[in-house]
């Protein structure tokens, strides 16, 4: 009888590689497509397990409260994602953008990628999570270029070049870290380890831990999007396969956060250090006020959506950085529900895309009219991300700008003011996307709704009433990280 | 019984400004006649056109619609009512608590209203010019009118007449800037609700100047006559108004026995023989203006009352 | 109990907004949405109803629902003043589900209303119920979404989506200045629930900082101006039962909104507080009625109405705040009472207006007043319901407009009792505004009506038109006779209001109901009174006995015959005035300041036929000096910054690398 | 001994900074690749003597790597690339190098003063050996942003990477730190692949970075 959590744990890392395997080796697409479903189905039911039973945690993986929800969010999303990405693909390979033997590829690396985000989010050592997420951004800047369009390449070449950089910046923050840790803990594995880190960080030379937070900020502030380290993100967005930009905005940049987290959980812990606070929200503000503004002169509608996602991923941080218990709650609640929309939103967008033939917003008009559910979709999703009820992100950025407000009035308005900004310019494609006569080429699309209606239930219902576990849950998590 | 008392002076009061309306403005109409020379019409003459009209057929233009016959109507109601409730010989009659002066002004305000849409009824040129005008002239007419009811009301604590007239009898009221305002303004507001010049000429026919007939263009019959009344009535009211507030003399209190009463009426015959004097020399002197100066005009007339208003707080204090 | 039923109420509407997504294709789907909002409607309105004239039914203590905030729950509560303005919503709600009935048959995209319809509902329910500022911010931006899609119904039709666009944007804005003055009253531990926020009593500077923004959040909602601009494009774009509610009733949810926050939650208000809001409401009026004078399309006029009559509520509003601070519950009574029935009877005829423009709508298709006319003979019922409506809003005795602004008129005639000097001189000028704005109003009442249903038909639209459906009559019937059941009757109505003004001002005005004759006394018999009854007897009487007079003993002959007009009659319809020439004294008296209006004349030279072109051009100032400079600069920030969008991976590297040494010079200086 | 062992430590971390500023000195694409073999020789030096005084054998793979992969193949490939390309006389800075020089002096400075404040019981050689290292990764970002041309890019990348591994090693006791290395190994190959790569789809005629934004998405 072997432990219940350390099998899961096992099965969420191992049922990713064997499925990269099989999906590199296998030939017929079709099946492709049904066997990476499987494997997400999978990994999603392995993670469900973690919600009852939990493996001690050991000197590389480890399973607490902060990251079993986002392995249970990253692998559900994963999950829909493979299910979006069944009716995608088809229509890839008629169109003839990729060839089996490229969309084997594509699978394989798919759950390789998943395979990444998995081993980052338990690992309980700074080097594997720090490989682990190499390892994901290497998979996804493959993706990203899976066309071979020049625009395609140049966003891979952009994102490779950033992202290296930025992982060598958060390599040298790692290892700074290590050093810190060293002097209290003593060498070896224990010194890399969050669970003992946390609780000696206290002792920890504060000047080292500075400058390792700086460097980590920097590194995986990088693969968050934050401005102004954020310049690969649109275009990858916009030229990888939308699947991809889905788990992108949905998992990936959340990651990176989750990893940003641990350390600044280490950081509080420690008296002396600076405040991890004021650095997290000035790069959260400039984020959204800068994302807010960009969105006015998109032409393509996905790279539209990936400034949003800077955006929100700014107000994130920014609530992070506040603290505090509500501000953390209110974070933690809002990266949930941002994943869930941002990649439903993305799911109807490469719908639209493949049934209008077009990523152009000016080429794209009157969607409810020509195909009412995705055109509805878009608007619903578009209400969602622009913080109105009944959905769910009304309540975070109500409980984000309520407590700033009383705290900080100043930063709160800019925030609310650059989110109204934001709106306009969101708004104002809507108008043009969803509304007014139908024009140019339109196919009916044959999507597969179920992802889509799946995310937005759950962001609706957690608009109106959130079950009272979780919230207990995030309101312990939120306390960990203040 | 009681009760039978005062219906009974009530109802004296409303035949009176009824039959006394038409003869005040004969009684102009001879006055300004004398003044430039003239014969002038016999002094019941309003009376003989009245009933000439009353008996004569009603010819109707075939686009009017029902509005268009049943307004007449309204608006001499409304003005009459209006009318009855102004103290003339005396005050706090019975139904003087039913309306206050800012409901007596609105009550015009409704006559004037049924008369704008009657004189675009019928879909004529004219008409329109005169519902059009009409309402401009009242647009700033009514403020500046509400402006001296403020200024009334604020010294004598009280919207309802019977009490202003009552409180402005009282010795410690003496004379106020304010109030000598109140009355310029009052009187240019009279001058230009009854059309008179130099606002609007009642006598005029040359089409492009007239308001209050281009309105009525369309009307003959009972119908003109019920709304030739219905301005006698206004003019009366009027000048009832200005008589009662500002020379609030020789008003006889409610209850107070036949003659008193009697006397009232003396003082009000005189009273309106008074206006109606003023009124012809004023029209007389003065030439009619340009229609697009109207605005100036009761603008001036507005901020007269505004002004008497401020100027009340002011003399207040001093 | 009470508040049980009202919310089982709004969870029916929100049903049946969602089975009418299902439904709506179906041909059956209108009856079926409008038959169960009816209802749904009529009983929330009777339990409110029974709420505010039997106060027992008021609860204190708010009902709790684990929805919302988790740790907080979504609070109701039905106290005196939610009653009152659950009445006005739910009033103009059976009102227009009744229109609905008749009016949604001619909805050519039924499907993009049905669903919308009781969700728009269920929000102004929702915001008058709330209880802690979640639920109610939520209910409010609800509310105002749930509208939008009503906006958007005529996508299609050129103009409604920008219209669309502008109301959601102001909107947000609105939620976002409430979201603010909520994080000032709840604090940074986030004490949401109005409860706590009543207990918590914040300093001099930020209640006033909190008024502010509630006056900005409240105030872009209900129309105030500067912040009206959405209003009126988006009022007309919805269906016209659609914009009666929003005209009628959510402008008035947005009062309640400022009402809870300035009266209720904020304590003791600061007397120039009543100073700016009243001058504020003042200003809002005029400008109001002005832009209506020079509307010429029917619905658009009446929303720029609302804007207008919005301003006379917030003028009894900042009166009452006046008096609140200075102790004198008894005046702030009485102007509070004037708002408030303001509010109902505004609720009354503008809905009936918005109804009677629908019905031409449907008859004609035409919204513009220059191609109507003549309607009253084709329309005889709509014609007069929509007379009623214009005198009703003209403040016009015997009707209830009149008596609120009577109200008012008496309110501001309390002011010389105020110590401060300031208020002093600003109330009779404020005065001075409302007196304009109503004479105004008769102005522009006259031009709409006249020029829509007398006179004679300018298209073959209006020559053909034929008389509504009996739903709609019915629902401007019976809105009609509550104009004049409010406006001979008002006894009753200011009794209603009593406990509400004792709730929020401390006082109530002197119970008017047993006064002989129904006479109405708000503060002495011998300062004023007035009785609408008799006012209205007399006239019935007076001009029924002169007509009855004259037709027996005068002569009742009558001859129809071409019309006079000076003797050179011109068949051609184009002859009549028409609104725009109309309106052109007021336009030249007034516009050349407000509009920087400008006319010129093309007189082409003599011999030639071409028509001679009068060019009438208007510019909305309040656009130029706010919204355009705005929207300018977003423009011109988002055009500098998207030039990051196009820089060379290098350049890229290089912000990474400034930004990695800013942090290291930054952490050097720190240490 | 142990003072002997500190002090070549330190004197191939200096060393090390010493060839960053040679790299950036480099006019001549043909030098810049014989000056980076130079500073991956000196890396998997140092880090063989750290393997040696440490007696952690492992860093010896680490130091193979280094000496194996940057000090000999990767330098050979980029120069045979660059000869056939013909782009080595070309070296085309940004500012001139002179600049450059100043501001990698100040990013030095910049680096020693961020770590005075850092305590000595971090670890005996930490304070000024991670000074060193976090001047030559500040120095491969000095030098990434001051070339146009792509292969130095790719050299400034690598001398990070450089110095990543020097403060690696010299972190006593680090685990992973073999794993690490060849992760960035193969990150740094894939990077080199990728110049490749672009070279051989024959789309650009110079592997210039700046000619792959003639691609980029929404141009006006």
């Amino acid at each position: 009888m072997i432990d219940a959590g350390a099998f899961a744990v096992a099965s969420i890392l191992a049922v990713p590689v064997a499925g990269a395997a099989l999906l590199a080796a296998l030939p017929d697409d079709r099946t492709a497509a049904w066997l990476n479903v499987l494997a997400s189905l999978l990994t999603f039911a392995a993670a469900l397990v973690l919600l009852v039973a939990r493996p001690q945690p050991g000197p590389f993986l480890i399973v607490d409260d902060l990251n079993v929800v986002f392995i249970l969010l990253s692998t559900f999303v994963g999950l829909s994602t493979s299910v979006f990405s069944r009716s995608y693909i088809g229509h890839e390979l008629e169109t003839g953008r990729l060839t089996p033997a490229y969309l084997r590829f594509y699978h394989a690396m798919y759950q390789m990628l998943m395979f990444g985000m998995n081993l980052a989010l338990l690992s309980n050592n700074l080097g594997l999570m720090w490989v682990a997420v190499e390892l994901a951004t290497l998979t996804t800047v493959l993706m990203v270029g899976i066309y071979r369009t020049e625009a395609a390449l140049e966003a891979a070449w952009k994102y490779f070049i950033l992202g290296s950089v930025g992982i060598a910046l958060a390599l040298f923050g790692t290892i700074l870290v290590y050093l810190a840790a060293r002097a209290v803990v003593g060498e070896g594995l224990d010194a890399m380890a969050w669970s003992v880190l946390v609780q000696k960080a206290a002792g920890c030379d504060p000047a080292l831990l500075n400058l390792a937070f700086l460097f980590l900020l920097l590194g995986y502030g990088t693969k968050v999007g934050l401005v102004p380290l954020h310049a690969w993100l649109p275009d990858a967005h916009a030229e990888g396969p939308t699947p991809i930009s889905a788990v992108l905005s949905g998992l990936l940049l959340n990651v990176a956060l989750f990893a940003i987290l641990r350390f600044k959980s280490v950081m509080s812990a420690n008296p002396d250090a600076l405040a991890p606070g004021p650095l997290m929200v000035s790069l959260g503000l400039v984020s959204v006020v800068f994302a807010s503004f960009m969105l006015y002169r998109r032409q393509d509608i996905k790279r539209l959506f990936a400034y949003s996602s800077i955006e929100h991923m700014g107000i994130i941080t920014f609530a992070f950085g506040m603290g505090g218990p509500l501000a953390n709650f209110a974070g933690l609640l809002h990266m949930t529900l941002h994943s869930l929309t941002k990649s439903a939103i993305f799911f109807c967008v490469g719908h639209i895309a493949q049934a209008k033939g077009t990523q152009q917003i000016q080429e794209i008009r009157g969607l409810t009219v020509s195909h009412p559910v995705l055109g509805w979709g878009l608007v619903l999703g578009v209400v969602a991300i622009a913080g109105l009820p009944p959905l769910g992100l009304f309540m975070t950025e109500f409980l984000i700008v309520t407590t700033t407000f009383a705290r900080q009035p100043v930063l709160a308005v800019i925030l609310g003011l650059s989110l109204l900004v934001a709106l306009g310019a969101l708004l104002l494609r809507l108008n043009g996307l969803a509304f007014g006569e139908p024009q140019g080429r339109s196919e009916p699309s044959r999507a597969s709704f179920i992802p889509v209606g799946a995310h937005f239930a759950i962001v609706l219902a957690a608009g109106v009433w959130l079950p009272p576990a979780l919230v207990a849950w995030f309101q312990y998590v939120a306390r960990l990280l203040s | 019984m009681a009760i039978a008392v005062d219906l009974g002076v009530q109802f004296l009061q409303m035949m009176l400004v009824l039959a006394l309306a038409p003869l005040l403005t004969g009684y102009v109409r001879r006055v300004k006649a004398h003044l430039v020379r003239r014969q002038g019409p016999p002094l019941l003459q309003p009376y003989r056109d009245l009933l000439r009209l009353l008996r004569k057929e009603v010819v109707l233009a075939e686009s009017a619609s029902w509005l268009f016959r049943v307004a007449p109507y309204l608006v001499f109601a409304a003005t009459w009512v209006a009318a009855a409730l102004v103290p003339t010989f005396a005050t706090g009659l019975l139904f003087s608590y039913a309306a206050d002066v800012i409901a007596i002004v609105a009550l015009l305000g409704s006559a004037r209203f049924m008369l704008a849409l009657a004189g675009l009824d019928v879909g004529t040129s004219f008409g329109g010019i005169g519902a059009s005008r009409e309402m401009m002239i009242a647009s700033l007419a009514e403020p500046a009118m509400l402006m001296v009811v403020f200024t009334l009301s604020l010294m004598a604590g009280s919207t309802q007449l019977s009490f202003i007239a009552a409180s402005m009898q009282a010795p410690e009221v003496g004379l106020r800037v304010s109030l000598a305002l109140a009355l310029v303004a009052l009187i240019m507001v009279a001058i230009a609700e009854n059309g008179r010049i130099p606002v609007d000429n009642p006598a005029t026919h040359l089409e492009l100047t007239m308001v209050h007939e281009a309105m009525i263009l369309e009307y003959s019959g009972r119908h003109l006559a019920v709304i030739e009344l219905a301005s006698y009535v206004k003019l009366l009211l009027y000048v009832s108004v200005i008589g009662c507030v500002f020379f609030p003399w020789g008003l006889a209190p409610s209850g107070e026995g036949a003659i008193a009463y009697l006397g009232g009426i003396a003082v009000y015959l005189l009273k309106l023989a008074a206006g109606g004097f003023a009124l012809a020399v004023f029209e007389t002197a003065i030439a009619k203006m340009r229609v697009f100066r109207y605005s100036d005009f009761l603008g001036a007339a507005l901020m007269l009352g505004l002004l008497a208003t401020l100027l009340l707080f002011v003399s207040r204090v001093t | 109990m009470t508040v049980e039923v009202l919310l089982w109420c709004v969870a029916a509407l929100l049903v049946t907004g969602v089975a009418a997504v299902v439904l709506a294709r179906r041909r059956s789907a209108t009856v079926l949405v409008y038959g169960a909002t009816l209802p749904a409607s009529v009983i929330a309105l009777a339990v409110a109803g029974a709420a505010l004239l039997a106060p027992a039914l008021l609860e204190g203590a708010p009902l709790i629902l684990p929805l919302g905030l988790p740790w907080l729950g979504a609070h109701f509560r039905l106290d005196a003043l939610a009653a009152f303005f659950l009445v006005v919503v739910n009033l103009g709600a059976a009102a227009a589900s009744l229109y609905g009935l008749g009016y949604g048959r001619h909805e050519e995209a039924p499907a993009r209303v049905l669903p919308f319809f009781p969700a728009f509902l269920a929000g102004m329910n929702l915001v008058v119920l709330a209880d802690d500022a979640f639920t109610f911010l939520f209910a409010w931006e609800f509310m105002s979404l749930s509208s939008w899609a009503l906006v958007m119904a005529h996508h299609r039709r050129a103009g409604n989506a920008a219209a669309g666009y502008i109301y959601l944007l102001m909107a947000s804005f609105g939620t976002l200045a409430l979201i603010l003055a909520f994080g000032l009253l709840s604090g940074p531990v986030g004490g949401y629930a109005f409860a706590e926020i009543r207990s918590a009593a914040p300093s001099a500077w930020m209640s006033a900082a909190i008024l502010a923004l509630a006056l900005l959040g409240a105030g872009s909602k209900a129309g105030i101006v500067p912040l009206h601009v959405w209003l009126p494009l988006a009022h007309p774009a919805a269906p016209s039962h659609v914009s009666a509610l929003m005209s009628g009733v959510m402008t008035k949810v947005a009062v309640y909104g400022f009402v809870r926050v300035a009266f209720d939650l904020l304590g003791t208000p600061l007397w120039w507080w009543g100073a700016a809001v009243a001058l504020i409401g003042g200003i809002t009026a005029v400008m109001g009625v002005l832009h209506a004078l020079m509307e010429h399309d029917l619905k658009r006029l009446l929303a720029y109405h609302t804007v207008e009559n919005i301003g006379i509520i917030f003028i009894g509003l900042g009166l009452a705040l006046a008096f609140e601070a200075n102790e004198m519950p008894a005046a702030a009574a009485l102007a509070l009472t004037a708002a408030l029935f303001h509010v109902f009877n505004h609720s009354l005829f503008k809905s009936l207006l918005f109804f009677g423009a629908g019905a031409v709508l449907t008859a004609t298709g035409e919204r513009d007043m220059e191609r109507l006319g003549g309607l009253i003979h084709r329309m005889p019922k709509t014609a007069f319901f929509f007379l009623v409506g214009s005198a009703a809003i003209s403040a016009l005795p015997p009707f209830n407009g009149f008596v609120s602004e009577w109200l008012t008129f008496q309110a501001i005639l309390l002011s010389p009792a105020l110590p401060q000097w300031l208020l002093k001189f600003l109330v009779p000028a404020v005065g001075a505004l409302l007196a304009l704005s109503a004479a105004l109003a008769a102005a522009c009442f006259v031009k709409a009506f006249g020029v829509t249903f007398l006179g004679r038909p300018r298209s073959a639209v209006a020559r053909d038109a034929v008389e509504t459906d009996r739903f709609s009559l019915a629902s401007m019937a019976l809105l009609a006779t509550l104009c004049l059941l409010a406006g001979i009757l008002p006894g009753y109505f200011i009794d209603a209001l009593a406990p509400v003004t004792q709730g929020l001002a401390g006082a109530h005005l002197p119970e008017q109901r047993q006064l002989d004759w129904l006479t109405i006394v708000p503060v002495a018999q011998s300062r004023s009174s007035y009785n609408g009854l008799l006012v209205f007897l007399f006239i019935a009487a007076s001009a029924g006995l002169g007509a009855a007079a004259i037709h027996r003993w005068a002569s009742s002959a009558l001859r129809r015959s071409p019309a006079w007009d000076c003797g050179f009659p011109d068949p051609n319809p184009a002859t009549q005035y028409t609104a725009g020439s109309f309106s052109q004294p007021i336009r030249r008296v007034f516009g050349t300041v407000v509009f920087r209006a400008r006319e010129e004349v093309h007189m082409p030279p003599p011999g030639d036929l071409r028509p001679a072109v009068l060019h009438v051009r208007l510019r909305d100032v309040l656009w130029d000096a706010f919204y355009a400079p705005l929207a300018g600069f977003v423009d011109y920030v988002a055009g500098i910054l998207n030039q990051v969008q196009f820089l060379t991976i290098r350049a890229y590297l290089t912000l990474v690398f400034s930004a990695l040494v800013l942090l290291l010079v930054v952490l050097a200086a720190w240490q | 001994m142990e003072r002997l062992a500190l002090d070549v430590a330190h004197l191939c971390a200096g060393g090390l900074v010493l060839v960053s500023f040679m790299l950036l000195y480099q006019d001549r694409m043909s030098g810049l690749i014989k000056t980076f073999a130079l500073h991956a020789l000196v890396v998997s030096f140092s880090v063989a003597w750290q393997a040696y005084i440490q007696q952690a054998p492992h860093l010896y793979i680490t130091a193979a790597i280094a000496l194996g992969v940057k000090a000999l193949v990767i330098p050979i490939a980029l120069h045979r690339m660059v000869v056939r390309l013909g782009i080595h006389r070309s070296i085309e800075p940004v500012v001139s190098i002179g600049q450059t020089m100043l501001g990698g002096i100040g990013l030095v400075a910049l680096s020693v003063m961020v770590m005075l404040p850092v305590t000595a019981q971090a670890g005996t050689l930490a304070r000024e050996d991670l000074a060193f290292a976090l001047s030559v990764i500040l120095l491969g970002l000095l030098m990434m942003i001051s070339r146009r041309n792509a292969v130095s890019q790719v050299i400034g990348f690598m001398s990070i990477e450089n110095g990543l591994i020097l403060a690696a090693t010299g972190a006593k006791g680090m685990p992973l730190v073999v794993e690490i290395s060849v992760a960035f190994s193969i990150l740094v190959a894939l990077i080199v692949i990728g110049v490749f790569l672009f070279r051989i789809r024959e789309r650009f005629e110079t592997v210039d970075v700046h000619l792959l934004h003639e691609h980029r998405g929404e141009r006006p």
